[in-house]
């Protein structure tokens, strides 16, 4: 329910504090920045170009007036506001943005790892998208082919103020080590809070911005301090939040239930993009079944998503069957296939595809059961990378599940990193080639694997993102995943066709009903997650996209 | 010297140094001189007691003749042979002409090996025999030295000091050996074992015929054990020549001063000769005579040059400036 | 002295130390903590042997048995329903099936803890033969050999005594991923300083004392004085520092996995620890229960160790007390 | 003439710590930089969420701090600014490794300074006890505390008391809060359960040191003679016995200041939530960070070299009959 | 107690409490001593010689108790007075020097600290005094270089120096007694003659009274007055050193006498005492000797002499003289 008032309804004071764990950020200097958390701190200081409500489509307030696509879907005008501060009391141009884009992002000497993000590619070469000052205030962004949730990239947008990035253009060393962008000194007026403080791995401090320009009206941001607290474990977070030493934190499902009874805490269950899944190996080093959809379909229907989300999450969570979620605007309810519940939960049934596919016995009861194709019982690896929490326990159930149709699967905990290098990244043997996650069909990973448990996330407005998992070349594609029919459908997702919003539609409705037949992936559970907070935080609007606007929030 | 007879070990100009070494270079600063100059024989069957006080170099030079410790310079002759550069497996056949009984009875035995064990590993090392042979030859050993078998399979740890030292004779008897020098056996009994001990020492060569280097700081144990006596002080052997002799007249004023210096029951002590002061560093002995720091008789030419050792009577040298 | 093959006249034997072995015993025996340190080690040793056959399979996940409290206590456990957003709320009971309860996936804990058991045995003896092998290596040779070598060898040590132990044990575990493998030999590759040292100094005063002179005068070999003396009279020594290096070891493991560095595919007591820390407000018997396991072998050795060392002592006073 | 031979050994010393800590620094490069692992591992769930070649990235990122260089040429790097006392740049946490270190070791100084001071008072004074009134029942019990407090594995300790005291009873918080004015009496309630974790191992073990100090010298032939003389037994404790035991004391002291760095210290700080050296190296070594990593070891052993040398030096004071070559 | 008697000692029991039961260190010793008289303790290793010594003082430490006897010095009993009291006592009138100077000095304190502080406890507070005295005594005890032995440690002083440091410590205070437990044993042949020479010098100039500690016969006939011989923790006999010597009583004695080398002629075989001596955790029945004795008797096995008197000065407690 849209509530985001511009008018004054709290007071000025306080510290919001926001609980965290998992480790700290890496920089403020933002190019640099490739974790979340970063970028999450630096957000506090310094607005994108626009963000979104919880209903997603709106987009709001922010640094630009407007952001508008030419009907071919080719060319992005941006039109920022003209009282936009530097801390020197310059103006933010569109000039900043521009350099930013073109020397900064696209350089050749910064290396910006996402880079990637701005480019296109053209004849099979990734070219740079062009970005054009067209006046103080308005430039533009052309592409040469459509990509019609590109919008989302450019909304993301923050500038660097030119005159200072200058100064250390050419020289990694120095940009790196840069006080201004260390420091955030350069923020102007162009964030609610400003920096302040930041020790690693305890808490990192800003302070109200009595000169946002968001604030200007009413006043806002109503909080003297916003602290992100970081706790090494959920445990003492939770502690913490419960002894009402936090403001706000993430609940686990486990806890959630002993904070929703708590008088004293507002929790709010949230719907995510975030889903588990798991990921059939179809490379030739894993175990030649999973190339069979009916094999897929067979594992997928003996593993029950109800008893996940009931014992493992706690009923925080449901059932995923394809990558989009129930709560995305795109989701479609009548074209999934629902395997993993209701009548496609049958552990018999799924043994006897199994048998059928040729890779079962039949039992003395008249029941059947996985084998391989010698008659051997079958043994799969399942890999999850370390650390506990609910993925493992995820993993340990699927294990059981699937113990139940005769199929002895290895749980396999490795560190995510080599998780990444050693099982995921491949390359086809005997060539040399840079290993990636995805080298084409032939190419295998060092380590031979059968099944991962790894979770996905689906960008709830744009989720043409995921592509990189399904399509045949697809860059994250590790699974050798390939079907033309899915090739094809993304490709016109990210044509002008897509760019009607109901044609897109019906072509997401088209790829989930494909994938969730399919079942390249199991997908098992998209969670909801928990926020809780204190009672007396003032102006939350809980949703998807809950801090939307959180510069308003305040204490009673 | 000894015409009475053979002579089975002599010692020619023997010197044992310790480097004394000091800094981060491990420079070599002067030396211990341990032993310094030392000539004497052992006769067959004889029994030579060697006196003086602590750190005067009886063991070092114990230790030098048996070849545990290399000698810096001069030979030692065995039995005719020289072996003062004798090779390592040369040196294994000595061992069994030569053996040696320690002080501590306690610190000479394995603590971790029984009585018989260690007595039979003597004949081990020299692979004497069967195992029934050197059973035997255990059983005899101990019977020897007055210990029962029964004490066989004991540990050092539940025998009296007597009995460990009983074990470390058995144990340098086993191989037969025809010297034993004996590093102050008796040191560190109680008298009334001390008696049961130099008894049993004395049977052994009586019997055996070996002969002996008798170590004792005790001027009675050495006046009842020895035929001969060396006198050392310093590293140096001051006088040295038959028992009887050198007890009824000492010449060297170190051994007058030693033998007044030993309270006896015969004699309350009238007018002991007391000497002063403390025995020197062997790192920087004194100039000239080593003992002219302490004599009483001390002359000026006594710290200038140093006295040889001087035959003044039959089978009596003495290193004195006195005596020239 | 004919009194033919009698108990008194059999053949020699060296080894025979079953008195020797007596003695000792019958001065450890003395301390009753001691006693009770080894009574208590053998019984989890017992237990890790057979406790296996008696109770479940300690990777048995059953997610409907989840944290089931041990015996005689309970706890709740709520499901929301997204739909209606409401809880459903279940009692739990400690059942005989799980008398010391379950973990969060249902795993039963007695089973985990036997389990557990074996590994902290394993991990800590065989750390502790590696490192006591390579630090009895080290300081003998440094001891006997001399000179340079010791030189050399003792520098050596030095550096590795200054390194930050379990930094190192971090770095290393972190790089080459966590395996029960890595782990004691990464322990037992480093932790041997302080036995190389001890032994060395032990051997250093031994091989002054007399009946290694006396050994040499009999014309024994370097590798007979060696072999029959100097490890013969540091193997208490060697015992002792065993004793009390196994539960070093042990917490050394344990703390590693504590802190998410432990081997995943085994269920050690810092494993399930580490786990238990997590939902100590839901489940507090996760995270009790491995730590009493932990702290009563590890106090077990130390008794043992200690008790030991007095044994083996020749000038503590056991008479006295 | 004292004060000469302390010279050349102090410098002989501090030559060889130096050594000491080039090995160091040395064993720790190779091994951080013979690891599989990059720094841009962190990014790989990043990098692959938004579709990026991990290669690319990789590259990018190793590039930008000069790890693409030959392992060779990096080493000679890191040592010519080492010896220029540059430690470093910490590309986990974008700051000089020196100002990195120069805010969190007040955290870890805090909690040793106060865990090892109350830990040394309470264990010598147990200990001293003890061993005076050896065998009786108040003996016994410190006995079995100290080998109790021995055997405690301290992570669980701290775990176990959060729950009790934060969770349970709520007399403390759940994390150390770091906005108190370190010379606060709140900041001092803070640190109770820190050092309470750090300090019961330390305690039993010391009490147990000086119990066994103590004992040694209480049968030694100059106490006799001390109560022979007629000096009253505060007098032969305290000063006869107790400065003799001090000796072996004051270097198991010292070695464990060095060596608790890295040891207790650290697992407490990261139960703690404390953001002191050993959570920072921590992290460290889990973000690939090799400057901190190696400035951190080093600085480690240097603190416990210089311990080492302390003791030593302190040693010829307390002990006449030591003297250095 | 005569008049001139000075110290009684009756019925003296020392026992240390063991697991493995008591040990009868000390078990029934009588002497008296008069003043400026040397008596000797004489017996072999571990018969409860030192342990009567300190005794005396209530120095034994645990698990050693007294478990009965009086202790008369100057109408105290010091094995029941108070601490106070004792520690007036100890070091003030009754001094000790004990047999390793080396062990008995404290290793991190200098010479003249030690000696201060046992006129400093025993009331002189002049520090300038103090040391003068001290000094003094050092130079009287034929040390070289007093002033520097003064502030020197005790590991820079050689054995026989410190050994008479020891005695200068232990007569700073004047004592009415000195008690000296092996004060020469550890010392080489000519030091040990300076000792006795300087003890000797004691006796007769300050007409002190000595408790002399010494197994060494040699030493006794040299030195002492009167001369009690301890067996298993047991006075066996007493009498004046000529007697002693001359005249033995007791079989053990007798033969501790005959076993010395001094005693016998050149090379003939010694005699000995066959044996050795007793466990003193389970002390033979009867006479602890018995087991040894060469004419031991039926009753030796089970009754426990008492003491005889043989001359005035002479008693002994054997079952020969009964
Ligand atoms: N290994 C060694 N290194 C250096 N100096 C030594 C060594 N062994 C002996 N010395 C020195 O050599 C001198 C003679 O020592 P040695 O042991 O031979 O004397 P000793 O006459 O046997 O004395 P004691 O009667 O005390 O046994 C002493 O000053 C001693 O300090
Ligand atoms: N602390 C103790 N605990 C148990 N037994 C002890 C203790 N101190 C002494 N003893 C025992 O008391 C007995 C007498 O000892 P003491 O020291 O008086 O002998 P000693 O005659 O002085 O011998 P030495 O000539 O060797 O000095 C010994 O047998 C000894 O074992
Ligand atoms: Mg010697
Ligand atoms: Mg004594």
């Amino acid at each position: 329910s849209g509530t985001a008032t511009t008018t004054r309804s709290g007071k000025t004071g306080g510290a919001f504090i926001e609980g965290s764990y998992g480790g700290d950020g890496e920089t403020l200097n933002l190019l640099l920045a490739a974790d979340a958390t970063s970028h999450s701190y630096i957000g506090h200081t310094i607005d994108s170009l626009a963000t979104y409500d919880n209903q997603l489509s709106l987009v709001l307030r922010c640094l630009a007036r407007d952001v508008d696509v030419s009907p071919d879907g080719l060319v992005y005008t941006v039109a920022i506001r003209d009282d936009l501060k530097w801390s020197d009391g310059s103006q933010v141009t569109a000039e900043d943005y521009v350099y930013t884009i073109k020397n900064l992002m696209q350089s050749d000497w910064l290396n910006y790892p996402y880079k990637g993000d701005w480019e296109e590619n053209i004849e099979g070469k990734e070219t740079g998208i062009i970005p054009d000052v067209v006046n103080k205030t308005t430039f533009t962004i052309t592409r040469k082919t459509v990509d019609p949730e590109f919008n989302y990239t450019i909304y993301d947008l923050i500038p660097y103020p030119k005159n200072i990035a200058l100064k250390y253009e050419g020289n990694v060393d120095a940009f790196t080590r840069a006080p201004e962008f260390n420091n955030l000194t350069y923020t102007g007026n162009l964030g609610p809070y400003k920096f302040v403080e930041w020790i690693r791995n305890d808490r990192f401090v800003v302070q109200r911005n009595p000169d946002y320009y968001l604030g200007k009206d009413n006043g806002a941001p109503y909080f003297e301090k916003y602290i992100v607290k970081l706790f090494g474990t959920s445990a003492t977070m939770e502690a913490a939040m419960e002894s009402g030493d936090i403001t706000m934190c993430g609940i686990q499902p486990d806890k959630a239930s002993k904070f929703k009874s708590n008088p004293k805490v507002n929790v709010y269950t949230i719907p995510s993009g975030g889903y588990n899944l798991i990921g059939y190996n179809q490379r030739p080093n894993g175990w030649g079944g999973l190339k069979k959809a009916a094999v897929r379909q067979a594992l997928s229907m003996a593993i029950s998503k109800e008893a996940i989300t009931q014992r493992i999450y706690m009923g925080f969570a449901e059932p995923a069957y394809s990558f989009i979620p129930v709560t995305s605007p795109w989701y479609d309810a009548d074209s999934v296939v629902k395997y993993g519940v209701g009548n496609l939960f049958n552990k018999q049934k799924a043994a006897q595809m199994l048998y059928e596919a040729g890779y079962g016995i039949k039992k003395a009861d008249g029941g059947y059961q996985a084998a391989g194709k010698d008659g051997n019982p079958l043994k799969l690896t399942l890999l999850t990378s370390t650390g506990g929490g609910i993925a493992e326990n995820i993993a340990f159930f699927v294990k059981q599940e699937l113990a139940d149709i005769g199929i002895q699967v290895d749980l396999k905990q490795v560190p995510w990193e080599t998780m990444v290098r050693k099982y995921l990244m491949s390359k086809v043997p005997g060539k040399e080639q840079e290993p990636r996650w995805n080298n084409g069909p032939d190419a295998v990973s060092d380590e031979a694997w059968d099944l991962v448990l790894m979770g996905f996330s689906t960008d709830i407005k744009a989720p043409s993102g995921s592509e990189i998992f399904f399509i045949s070349d697809g860059g994250l594609n590790f699974m050798g995943y390939t079907n033309l029919k899915v090739d094809e459908l993304f490709k016109r997702v990210k044509s002008k066709e897509a760019l009607d919003i109901s044609a897109r539609k019906e072509l997401y409705a088209e790829i989930s009903k494909l994938l969730s037949d399919e079942q390249p992936v199991d997908f098992l559970i998209f969670g909801r997650g928990n926020v809780a907070f204190q009672k007396n935080v003032k102006g939350v609007d809980p949703g998807i996209s809950m801090g939307y606007n959180y510069y308003l929030w305040y204490f009673e | 010297m000894n015409s009475m007879r053979s002579t089975l070990l002599s010692i020619n100009n023997l010197k044992k140094y310790y480097p004394v070494t000091a800094g981060i270079m491990q420079r070599r600063i002067g030396d211990v001189k341990a032993v310094d100059d030392v000539s004497f024989t052992i006769g067959d069957s004889e029994i030579l007691g060697l006196v003086g006080e602590s750190g005067c170099g009886k063991s070092s030079l114990s230790r030098s003749i048996l070849r545990l410790e290399e000698p810096t310079s001069g030979t030692i002759i065995f039995d005719g042979r020289d072996i003062t550069f004798l090779g390592k497996k040369d040196l294994r056949a000595l061992r069994k002409e030569m053996q040696i009984v320690f002080q501590d009875p306690d610190a000479s035995l394995d603590p971790r090996m029984t009585i018989g064990d260690s007595i039979a590993e003597a004949l081990i090392i020299n692979s004497k025999g069967t195992d029934t042979e050197r059973e035997q030859r255990v059983t005899e050993l101990m019977a020897q030295v007055g210990l029962e078998t029964r004490y066989r399979s004991h540990f050092p740890h539940e025998l009296s000091g007597g009995q460990k030292q009983r074990v470390g004779i058995a144990r340098a008897l086993a191989v037969n050996p025809r010297l034993i020098i004996a590093d102050e056996p008796v040191s560190a009994l109680d008298v009334s074992i001390q008696a049961q001990i130099l008894n049993l020492l004395q049977d052994i060569q009586k019997q055996l015929g070996i002969s002996y280097l008798f170590v004792a700081h005790d001027l009675s144990v050495i006046k009842h054990m020895a035929h001969r006596v060396a006198v050392m002080y310093l590293g140096k052997i001051v006088e040295i020549g038959d028992k009887r002799d050198i007890y009824a007249n000492p010449l060297h004023p170190y051994t007058e001063a030693l033998m007044s210096a030993v309270p006896s029951i015969k004699s309350k002590a009238q007018g002991r000769l007391l000497l002063r002061g403390d025995v020197p560093s062997p790192l920087n002995p004194p100039s000239g005579c080593r003992f002219h720091t302490r004599c009483h008789r001390v002359m000026p030419i006594c710290s200038k040059e140093e006295p040889q050792l001087n035959e003044l009577r039959p089978d009596h040298c003495v290193s004195c400036h006195l005596y020239r | 002295m004919n009194n033919s093959r009698s108990a008194e006249s059999r053949p020699v034997r060296i080894h025979g130390n079953r008195r020797l072995f007596l003695y000792y015993w019958n001065r450890t025996k003395q301390n009753k903590l001691a006693i009770a340190g080894l009574g208590f080690i053998l019984f989890l040793i017992l237990l890790a042997l057979i406790g296996p056959f008696f109770t479940a399979d300690p990777t048995h996940v059953d997610f409907a048995e989840r944290n089931v409290p041990p015996l005689g206590f309970s706890t709740e456990e709520s499901i929301y329903d997204i739909k209606t957003n409401a809880f459903t709320v279940n009692l739990i009971e400690g059942t005989w099936k799980h008398p010391l309860g379950t973990d969060g996936k249902g795993r039963d804990m007695l089973a985990m803890l036997i389990s557990g058991a074996r590994i902290s045995l394993e991990v800590g003896l065989l750390a502790t033969l590696i490192a006591i092998c390579i630090g009895a290596l080290i300081g003998v040779l440094s001891a006997y050999l001399g000179g340079w070598w010791d030189n050399v060898l003792m520098r050596f040590t030095d550096i590795m005594m200054t390194f930050p132990f379990f930094l190192l044990l971090v770095l290393i575990i972190f790089m080459f991923g966590p395996s029960l493998t890595l782990i004691v030999l990464v322990i037992g590759l480093t932790g041997w300083t302080g036995a190389a040292r001890l032994i060395r100094s032990e051997a250093l005063s031994l091989r002054t004392r007399e009946f290694i002179t006396a050994a040499r005068a009999l014309g024994a070999s370097d590798a007979r004085i060696v072999i029959r003396h100097l490890i013969p009279n540091v193997a208490s020594l060697i015992i002792v520092m065993a004793t009390l290096s196994i539960p070093g070891v042990i917490l050394a493991e344990s703390a590693l996995s504590f802190i998410g560095l432990g081997d995943p595919s085994q269920t050690s007591w810092g494993i399930i620890l580490n786990d238990g820390q997590k939902s100590l407000d839901t489940a507090w018997w996760v995270a009790v229960e491995p730590g009493i396991m932990l702290f009563f072998t590890v106090l077990a050795f130390n008794f043992l160790g200690d008790g030991l060392r007095d044994a083996f002592d020749p000038r503590s006073n056991l008479d006295a007390r | 003439m004292r004060k000469s031979w302390l010279q050349g050994y102090i410098l002989k010393r501090l030559l060889y710590a130096v050594i000491i800590a080039w090995g160091i620094v040395t064993i720790t490069f190779i091994l951080i930089r013979i690891g599989p692992n990059s720094p841009a591992d962190k990014y790989l769930a990043n990098i692959a969420a938004r579709g990026q070649d991990v290669a690319q990235v990789t590259a990018a990122i190793e590039s930008r701090y000069g790890l693409d260089k030959p392992i060779i040429v990096q080493y000679g790097d890191y040592l010519m600014h080492l010896a220029q006392g540059d430690l470093g740049w910490s590309f986990s946490t974008s700051m000089p490794v020196i100002d990195l270190i120069g805010k969190h070791w007040i955290y870890s100084f805090q909690l040793i300074f106060l865990s090892s001071l109350l830990a040394a008072i309470i264990g010598i004074l147990l200990g001293m006890y003890s061993a005076v009134k050896q065998y009786s029942k108040i003996d016994y019990i410190i006995s079995t505390f100290s080998f109790a407090g021995i055997s405690i594995p301290n992570f669980w300790l701290g775990v176990m008391l959060i729950l009790l005291f934060s969770v349970k009873l709520g007399w403390f918080k759940v994390f150390y809060d770091t906005t108190l004015p370190l010379l606060s009496l709140e900041n001092l309630k803070a640190l109770v359960l820190p050092v309470f974790t750090l300090g019961t191992g330390m305690v039993a073990g010391y009490v147990r040191y000086t119990r066994s100090a103590m004992l040694d010298n209480l049968r030694k032939a100059f106490v006799t003679t001390a109560r022979a003389k007629g000096l009253p037994e505060r007098t032969v404790i305290g000063k006869h016995v107790f400065r003799n035991a001090m000796l072996p004391l004051v270097t198991i002291i010292m070695f464990d200041l060095g060596s608790i760095v890295f040891g207790g210290a650290y697992l407490t700080e990261i139960i703690f939530g404390i953001p002191g050296l050993g959570q920072i190296s921590f992290n460290a070594v889990f973000a690939n960070d090799y400057p901190v990593v190696i400035a951190i070891t080093l600085i480690g052993t240097f603190l416990a070299l210089l311990v080492n040398l302390i003791t030593d030096i302190a040693y010829t004071y307390f002990d006449p009959r030591i003297r250095y070559e | 107690m005569t008049d001139s008697t000075i110290l009684e000692v009756q019925d003296l029991k020392t026992y240390f409490f063991t697991r493995r039961g008591a040990v009868k260190a000390v078990d029934g010793i009588d002497f008296s001593l008069k003043k400026g008289e040397c008596l000797c303790l004489v017996g072999e290793s571990g018969c409860g010689k030192s342990v009567t010594v300190l005794s005396l003082l209530r120095l034994v430490a645990a698990p050693g108790r007294i478990v009965s006897g009086q202790v008369h010095y100057n109408n105290v009993d010091l094995v029941h007075c108070s601490e106070e009291k004792l520690r007036g006592i100890r070091g003030g009138d009754i001094a000790m020097i004990f047999q390793d100077a080396q062990s008995a000095f404290n290793p991190v304190l200098t010479i003249g600290d030690q000696i201060a502080e046992q006129m400093t406890i025993h009331g002189s507070i002049d520090r300038q005094a103090v040391k003068n005295k001290g000094i003094e005594l050092l130079k009287e005890m034929n040390i070289p270089e007093p002033d520097r032995v003064w502030d020197s440690f005790p590991h820079q002083l050689s054995g026989g120096m410190k050994q008479r440091a020891m005695i200068a410590m232990s007569l700073s205070c004047d004592p009415k007694i000195l008690i000296a437990d092996e004060p020469t044993t550890a010392v080489d042949v000519t030091i040990k003659a300076q000792i006795l020479d300087i003890l000797h010098t004691l006796k007769e100039k300050r007409g002190m009274s000595l408790i002399f500690v010494t197994h060494d016969l040699g030493i006794v006939a040299d030195i002492g007055d009167r001369a009690q011989v301890i067996y298993g923790g047991k006075s066996i006999e007493m009498a004046s050193v000529s007697e002693i010597i001359n005249n033995p009583g007791h079989p053990y004695t007798k033969g501790l006498i005959a076993c010395l080398p001094d005693s016998s002629t050149d090379s003939e075989r010694l005699a000995s005492i066959p044996g050795t001596a007793p466990n003193p955790i389970d002390l033979p029945e009867g006479c602890p000797f018995h087991p040894r004795c060469a004419q031991v008797m039926d009753i030796c096995r089970h009754v426990v002499p008492k003491q005889t008197i043989i001359s005035e000065t002479h008693t002994v407690n054997c079952h020969l003289f009964g």
